[in-house]
């Protein structure tokens, strides 16, 4: 019998019609879609118990605390904390990512070498070999050996100190933006130095900003905010860009860039004629007070910012002298603090308005911190206050610092054979430049302290260590008593757990004051006084509390006794001169623009846009997509200005600034004042769309980068 | 549609209102989602307009220069409409109108990545996965479980952060009792740092959400198309009233 | 052509039938292969780390489900006991059998915890409530997940070679021939007793 | 070499030549390949959509290919149902056609769908209230048919016919042909009506939502008439093209007289109803949508510009062409017209699909607009050269032309 063809295909004709009613088309059908629905390469959300557990936040001063919900003991959310002092449960969006930091793409997992000349980069190597170079560094150097400390009062600012006080040429230097913060250059108006000052939100009732992130960034946002909308604060805002501040704000007043210290004399002087000025206000020799003020007439104050005389009597006539009226400047987290200047003319209102006592108030000082550890041995200083060239050796540790120091600053301070030594737990913004990067602990995986914002109360939460570090982490205090050992200096702390000594020092020191309230989620306010062990604070801080200081009632440095008026001041008893020569301060003109630049470039963006440590993977994806925030690339143009020097939103264009240009794109964007630019800072190496970053541009003499001279042209 | 005429008794209808003068804009709001709903971080070529951003928050302007332009920033997500138009659109039930809970339910599993559901919607509220998700490696571990991850070519959108009402629901029925208001609130809601979002049960009159939803300063966007949504907004400035009601903006965008 | 060639010359009934007979070889082998030896290659087998007595624990020690298998104090489900909970018990062997001596070189000495492939857990986008079904609608362990407290070992862990899924939550108990002790709980089997029992559920009932 | 494949009768190109034509259409088909393939395995990325262009390019083509693919069944519905016998000198290029267009729309979904490999949920999960449901059983049916009606074309073939189960099935097939005219004109009717649909429903879309007559919006009928009207059009200038290629005639002027005729009392009756649906959509519709309907023209000239091309210059000018006798005597105002008719139907899709998700719903929305990547356009065409490949070995392995034998002969 021969099998044919036909019957072959009767064959398979019977085995297809078979097939079709048997489950393996449809189940090959239905298990390949199953599969799409649960591909291998998608990761599946571990299970594990929930828990919630409260921390704070260590990004930036302003230390809010925070509730992490666990899975397992693994973060997995992070919300603000409920009935938090000071903070009312917001937390801004850098916050809301925090967990996430200990798996930043451009995590540090090994001590790093930088290599090559031209394009550099970077090379694994041990700890040893760091030790090694950064010790022969320090011992071979001719220069001053510093430690730049980005989040100044922390007890590990004590170790450094303590460090460097074993030798004779060192310091601890601290980024502009912590000592020209608001409330250190008010102190520094005074005759007698009052000690540290703080704003005290919860009298205040009013507040007349300088260009101040109030709402982004400065202390506590959501206090403000909160406060706003009880009708309990009112907000006057002075700013040449139509922030997110000033849109919230009670009332806007647009002025032209970099004029905060002429509305600010104006203003003064308009009190001062007016006579309402606080009785608390003593000057020695008023009538040169008076006459510095003399030539900021409204006139002049509209000819230079914009603000006229109409508008400013408004603002004067609602700023009665009641003590709770206080003016902030502060300057932008991102965008660098206002030039010294500025500020201290801001602060004299605080003075005329006799702020001090009510609104603002001392800090009562705390006896043996060991955050102040050797403070008479090794001298603390602004960064943009050390000499070009002389800084031999520089330990940077900028994690954590919510503030920005450009890189330009910075690299002229460094000798020439410098050494720059970056700890840092990413591999980003000033790290890119150093000589070494030792990798340190990233946000949420290691407990330590975080000091709050310098311009409010004192105030000290625990942030505790959720997911473990890694091996490869190296404890700042392990890495000094390395170098120590190195050098052969004796240290007295010689454990790896010197910062949790460190902290029970601290504890006992706060304890020891019963200083100030412990405040525990949930729970009634505890007086300091009323605990009864250090090791109880210790364990309420580290259930999430905030301890925070008690603000001395009457702080006032100066007494009572200058009436405004010219008569009088004849007859008040002579006093010391008042502070450094305000009437050189009210003298010295604005700014103003430089020839070939017609224009301003404004560097702003907040908290959010400091530190590279500071954005979580979701952050960076949430500005990438929704372009909120102002990006270094992008150059945000008024419209009537895009069509009057024809910025075609679709070319490339140059902002160029007297110490060099960048290249952006352009975006209309009418809350920009006319002939100026606003930009976003932008932490370095961080993301693609990074084109280059206006923080870079920063006047060699550390003044400012926040407000810059430039000019665009096509690129 | 299996519209609200099948609810049941004692079905909630869940809703939200946002108040624009509470809003800075500070994006909170939309870091919270992400983190929330396991959302990946930002492939490299991502942007504005391919990004799974199922919370965006929005600059909306009245139109005039420096200094009279004004703004607010309108947080826009699905406006879970009682009449949705990506629903009746979707060919496979992967869109499902929740009669017990009046939330427009979005099931990436079913979906086939077909996208007709987000040329129906008026609110640009929904996103697609054109990338699969990744994440830094050891970042998974900080997924949540309660909610799945999608994977590339399926819509997603907001579910009200659903999955947090089925676990504050088993803690509930663990203790016998009923679910409090402040036990389910969506993680936009949570995260708010001003409070500007009141989220709860529009059927229950006691609600925080039910006293402010018909307040004379609540409208809600694009209520003309018949979509019916239960996100509304407020605002005291009159602008803001007059431009949720007008036409098209003129800036064309061009990419590719 | 072959069908040509043949036409007209006289054939055999069987030659003539041929044609019939090899589509219904066909249609037969098909049926058999896609019914009988299809279904089970479609999945592979994994033994569990160690072999666990459920009968005794349930019969001997007189242990009810919940003792192992309990609700964490917000109401999820905790699921499988962990290392630690089985020590409460077994730090030292309590009886002679060579698979609890093991258990406790290997796990409890040791610390380790089991990796249990669990037969029915859901896959993550399916959200399933023990509290709802157990508590509230007052089903017992056994409705769903069969008798298996009676049973002296546990089954191998299958699991679809194209899906992933567990056989217990993704396959089909193929004509009618259940292929585990614990029943198979897709879908289908979800949705069908809530339909019997009145209650109509939404997608996000039980999705995420 | 393969003579003894060519239909006997006709004339055809050395072998090499042919395959020389052949090669251009083969690489360009493995470059398609190779991006459908990067779009597959990678995902959508590889494409320039985005959230808001959630339609593309390549849902814009393939509503124009659908319609221009439209000619098979309008061409079978004429004949096999109005009995215009003339048209059987084109049916069997018309089927061809139409299993091209059809099966490539289909391969273009198929990547275009981000998760093939559930698309039958649609059957067996199906949401009958979705227009896009309605496409997917028409399209899976009509192409089920298209195939069938494709079977005896290439069963005539030389080779082919010498198997006798083959042409027993042929012959049997034959015998139902009107039943499968019939059965597909149906489908392929509501085929179109639904892509049609798809956007009239879109209440969410005011640019696109009308008003609807039972559950059908208006756009459903319009698809339908104009796809009636571009059909005939676009097979007089494949039949054209083919001629022209080849360098045969192909159809007798008759024909292409007959399918200008059609063409052209068909696109009359579309630019009317399309001129009173825009005018009741700018009167009523739009306004009740709470939308100013000059607010989607004013800031958009362009836009306002295709709308007049659309309806005039592709509309209204192939209309009068067709339907002025002394043109039509001329193939070369059919050829205009038939091109003129074909670009309308393409802006018209181009308007709805690409033009309806650049235009924002919301007041702080952007007009948007997209450039295809080469990832899709290479999708793209390795349908167009699909396309070429299966009708240019079509063409010359069977008879698409029934009278180009006698044309020859005579």
């Amino acid at each position: 019998m021969k099998v044919s063809r036909r019957d072959m295909l009767m064959l398979l004709g019977g085995g297809a019609v078979g097939t079709i009613f048997s489950p393996i088309p449809w189940k090959l059908l239905r298990d390949s879609s199953v599969w799409t629905q649960n591909w291998p390469w998608i990761p599946v959300p571990k299970r594990g118990a929930a828990a919630t557990a409260a921390s704070a936040c260590p990004l930036c001063p302003s230390a809010c605390g925070v509730r992490v919900r666990t899975i397992g003991g693994r973060p997995v959310m992070v919300a603000g904390l409920p009935d938090a002092p000071g903070q009312r449960g917001a937390l801004c969006a850098a916050g809301s990512g925090v967990h996430q930091l200990p798996w930043h793409p451009d995590r540090v997992r090994t001590p790093l070498r930088r290599v090559g000349g031209g394009s550099p980069g970077f090379e694994p190597a041990s700890l040893e070999d760091a030790v090694g170079a950064i010790a022969a560094a320090i011992r071979e150097t001719q220069g001053t050996v510093a430690i730049l400390d980005g989040r100044p009062g922390r007890v590990l600012g004590g170790a450094y100190r303590e460090f460097l006080s074993g030798r004779a040429d060192t310091c601890v230097l601290v980024p502009p933006s912590a000592v020209r913060a608001s409330m250190p250059v008010l102190r520094k108006l005074h005759t007698r130095d009052p000690g540290p000052l703080a704003v005290d939100l919860d009298v205040v009732d009013t507040i007349v900003g300088f260009s101040a992130p109030l709402l982004d960034g400065w202390g506590q946002p959501g206090l403000v905010q909160q406060r706003m909308h009880e009708g309990r604060l009112r907000l006057f805002q002075f700013e040449a860009v139509q922030s997110r501040t000033a849109l919230m704000a009670d009332r806007w007043i647009p002025i032209t860039p970099g004029t905060e210290r002429a509305v600010a004399l104006g203003l003064a002087r308009m009190l001062i004629r007016s006579g309402r000025v606080s009785p608390a206000f003593g000057y020695a020799d008023f009538k040169a007070f008076v006459a510095a003020y003399e030539p900021w007439t409204p006139r002049r104050v509209f000819e230079v910012a914009g603000v006229d005389e109409a508008t400013l009597t408004e603002v004067a006539d609602a700023l009665a002298p009641t003590g709770r009226v206080v003016a902030i400047g502060g300057g932008d987290p991102a965008g660098g603090p206002l030039p010294f200047e500025d500020e201290a003319s801001i602060q004299v209102l605080n003075l005329l308005l006799g702020a001090m006592g009510q609104a603002v108030k001392a800090q009562r000082p705390l006896a043996d911190d060991p955050a102040d550890a050797a403070s008479d041995r090794v001298a603390t200083r602004d960064l943009c206050d050390v000499p070009d060239g002389s800084v031999g050796v520089l330990i940077a540790d900028l994690a954590m610092a919510g503030a920005t120091v450009p890189w330009p600053i910075l690299a002229r301070k460094m000798a020439p054979q410098g050494l720059l030594v970056s700890l840092t737990p990413v591999l980003a913004d000033l790290a890119l430049h150093a000589q070494w990067v030792i990798p340190t602990a990233p946000a949420f995986t290691a407990a330590h302290d975080c000091p709050g914002h310098p311009d409010l109360p004192r105030s000290l939460r625990l942030a505790r260590g959720f997911t473990p570090a890694g091996d490869e982490v190296v404890d700042p205090v392990d890495l000094l008593n390395r170098l120590g050992t190195a050098l052969g200096i004796e240290r007295q702390a010689t454990v790896a757990d010197a910062l949790d000594d460190m902290m029970a020092l601290r504890l006992r020191a706060l304890h020891r004051a019963g200083d100030g309230t412990v405040f525990v989620a949930g729970k009634d306010p505890v007086a300091m006084a009323e605990i009864d062990s250090p090791e109880d604070v210790l364990s309420m801080l580290r259930a999430g509390g905030c301890w925070r200081t008690a603000l001395a009632a009457a702080a006032s440095a100066e007494e009572p006794a200058v009436e405004a008026g010219d008569d009088q001041t004849e007859t008040a008893p002579p006093r010391p001169a008042m502070p450094f020569a305000l009437e050189q301060v009210a003298a010295k003109d604005s700014g103003g623009l430089v020839n070939g630049f017609q224009m301003y470039l404004i560097v702003g963006g907040g908290v959010e846009r400091t530190a590279g440590v500071a954005r979580s993977p979701i952050l960076s994806k949430v500005d990438q997509e929704s372009g909120l925030r102002p990006f270094a690339n992008v150059a945000r143009v008024n419209p009537a200005t895009v069509a009057s020097h024809g910025l075609r939103p679709n070319r490339r264009w140059r902002v160029s600034t007297p110490q060099g240009a960048i290249t952006m794109r352009i975006e209309p964007d009418p809350t920009v004042p006319p002939g100026a630019i606003l930009a976003g800072a932008e932490p370095q190496g961080a993301l693609p769309w990074n084109a280059g970053n206006p923080v870079d541009l920063a006047a060699p003499d550390g003044k400012t980068w926040r407000l810059l001279p430039a000019s665009i042209t096509e690129a | 549609m299996s519209g609200p005429k099948e609810t049941p008794q004692g079905a909630s209808r869940y809703g939200m209102v946002i108040d624009l003068d509470r809003c800075n804009g500070c994006g909170a709001c939309m870091v919270a989602c992400a983190v929330e709903n396991n959302v990946a971080p930002a492939p490299q070529r991502a942007n504005d307009r391919n990004g799974i951003t199922l919370l965006r928050v929005f600059p909306m302007r009245n139109g005039r220069d420096y200094p009279e332009s004004r703004q607010v920033f309108v947080p826009m997500t699905c406006q879970q409409c009682d009449a949705p138009p990506c629903e009746s659109v979707c060919p496979q039930h992967a869109v499902e109108f929740d009669w017990t809970t009046g939330i427009v339910a979005q099931i990436p599993v079913r979906c086939l990545g077909c996208r007709y559901c987000m040329v129906a919607c008026p609110y640009h509220a929904r996103a697609f996965n054109w990338w699969d998700p990744e994440w830094p490696e050891g970042m998974e571990s900080t997924l949540n479980p309660d909610i799945s991850t999608r994977s590339r070519g399926v819509a997603e959108k907001c579910n009200f952060c659903h999955h947090r009402r089925q676990v504050a629901r088993e803690r509930a029925a663990h203790e016998g009792r009923e679910v409090r208001e402040d036990e389910y609130q969506p993680a936009c809601v949570e995260a708010c740092p001003v409070g500007a979002i009141v989220f709860g049960d529009l059927n229950d009159p006691d609600s925080a959400v039910a006293k402010v939803y018909e307040a004379p300063d609540a409208f809600a966007f694009l209520d003309k198309l018949g979509t019916k949504p239960k996100i509304r907004y407020r605002s005291r400035q009159e602008w803001v009233h007059a431009m949720a009601r007008q036409g098209v903006p003129e800036k064309e965008v061009t990419r590719g | 052509m072959s069908t040509a060639s043949t036409r007209g010359t006289r054939r055999s009934p069987l030659a003539r039938h041929l044609g019939t007979l090899m589509f219904l070889a066909g249609l037969i082998g098909a049926l058999a292969f896609g019914w009988i030896v299809f279904p089970p290659l479609m999945y592979s087998s994994t033994e569990q780390p160690i072999q666990f007595n459920h009968k005794i624990h349930m019969g001997e020690a007189g242990m009810a489900c919940a003792d192992c298998h309990p609700f964490r104090d917000d109401g999820t489900f905790a699921g499988l006991p962990t290392t630690a909970q089985c020590a409460e018990c077994h730090e030292e062997p309590i009886g002679d059998s060579p698979l609890e001596k093991a258990f406790i070189d290997e796990y409890v000495r040791k610390g380790r915890e089991v990796e249990w492939l669990v037969y029915s857990r859901q896959p993550m986008n399916a959200y399933f409530s023990h509290v709802a079904h157990v508590t509230v609608g007052k089903l017992t362990c056994e409705e769903c997940h069969g008798d298996h407290g009676a049973t002296e070992t546990i089954p191998p862990y299958q699991v679809n070679r194209i899906s992933g899924y567990s056989r217990a939550v993704g396959g089909a108990a193929t004509a009618g021939r259940a292929l585990l002790p614990t029943e198979v709980m897709r879908m289908d089997t979800c949705s069908d007793c809530h339909e019997k029992h009145g209650r109509r559920s939404p997608c996000l009932e039980c999705h995420k | 070499m393969d003579r003894s494949i060519i239909p006997r009768g006709l004339e055809r190109a050395p072998l090499g030549k042919f395959l020389l034509w052949l090669l251009p259409w083969v690489l360009l088909l493995g470059f398609g390949l190779y991006s459908a393939y990067l779009c597959l395995r990678y995902g959508l990325h590889q494409t320039n959509m985005d959230n808001r262009f959630a339609f593309g390019a390549w849902i814009f083509l393939d509503l124009t290919v659908i319609a221009l693919g439209a000619g098979a069944f309008f061409t079978g519905f004429l004949l096999y149902i109005l009995k215009r016998r003339e048209l059987k000198a084109v049916i069997n290029s018309a089927v061809v056609i139409g299993f091209i267009c059809y099966s490539g729309a289909v391969v273009v979904l198929m990547v275009d769908v981000g998760q093939p490999l559930r698309a039958w949920f649609t059957f067996w999960h199906p949401n009958v209230h979705s227009m896009l449901t309605e496409v997917t059983f028409c399209i899976t049916c009509y192409l089920t048919v298209l195939a069938i009606e494709y079977l005896p074309i290439l069963l005539k073939n030389r080779k082919l016919r010498q198997i006798p189960a083959f042409l027993v099935f042929e012959f049997n097939l034959h015998k139902v042909m009107y039943v499968l005219a019939g059965v597909g004109t149906f489908l392929s009717f509501f085929h179109q009506g639904s892509l049609g649909g798809l956007y009239g429903v879109l209440n969410g879309r005011p640019f696109v939502f009308r008003e609807a007559f039972g559950i059908w919006p208006t756009t459903f009928f319009l698809f339908i008439i104009s796809a009636a009207a571009a059909g005939p059009s676009f097979m007089l200038l494949t039949t054209w093209i083919a001629s022209k290629v080849s360098g045969k005639r192909l159809v007798t002027h008759y024909v292409y007289e007959s399918l200008g005729r059609i063409s052209g009392y068909i696109l009359s009756g579309y630019v009317l109803l399309k001129t009173a649906d825009t005018l009741f959509w700018i009167r009523d519709t739009a306004p009740s949508l709470g939308v100013h309907p000059a607010s989607f023209f004013a800031n958009q000239p362009g836009y306002t510009a295709l709308h007049l091309l659309e309806v005039a210059l592709f509309g209204f000018l192939p209309m009068a062409i067709f339907l002025t006798k002394r043109l039509r005597a001329r193939l070369g105002w059919l050829v205009t017209a038939a091109t003129l008719t074909c670009l309308g139907i393409v802006v018209n899709r181009y308007v709805l699909t690409i033009q309806t998700l650049a235009l924002p719903t919301l007041p702080f929305a952007e007009v948007l607009s997209y450039v295809p990547s080469w990832q899709e356009t290479g999708t793209f065409l390795m349908v167009i050269a699909y396309g070429m490949l299966v009708y240019s070995i079509s063409f010359r392995y069977s008879n698409l032309f029934p009278q180009e034998r006698e044309l020859r002969q005579g």
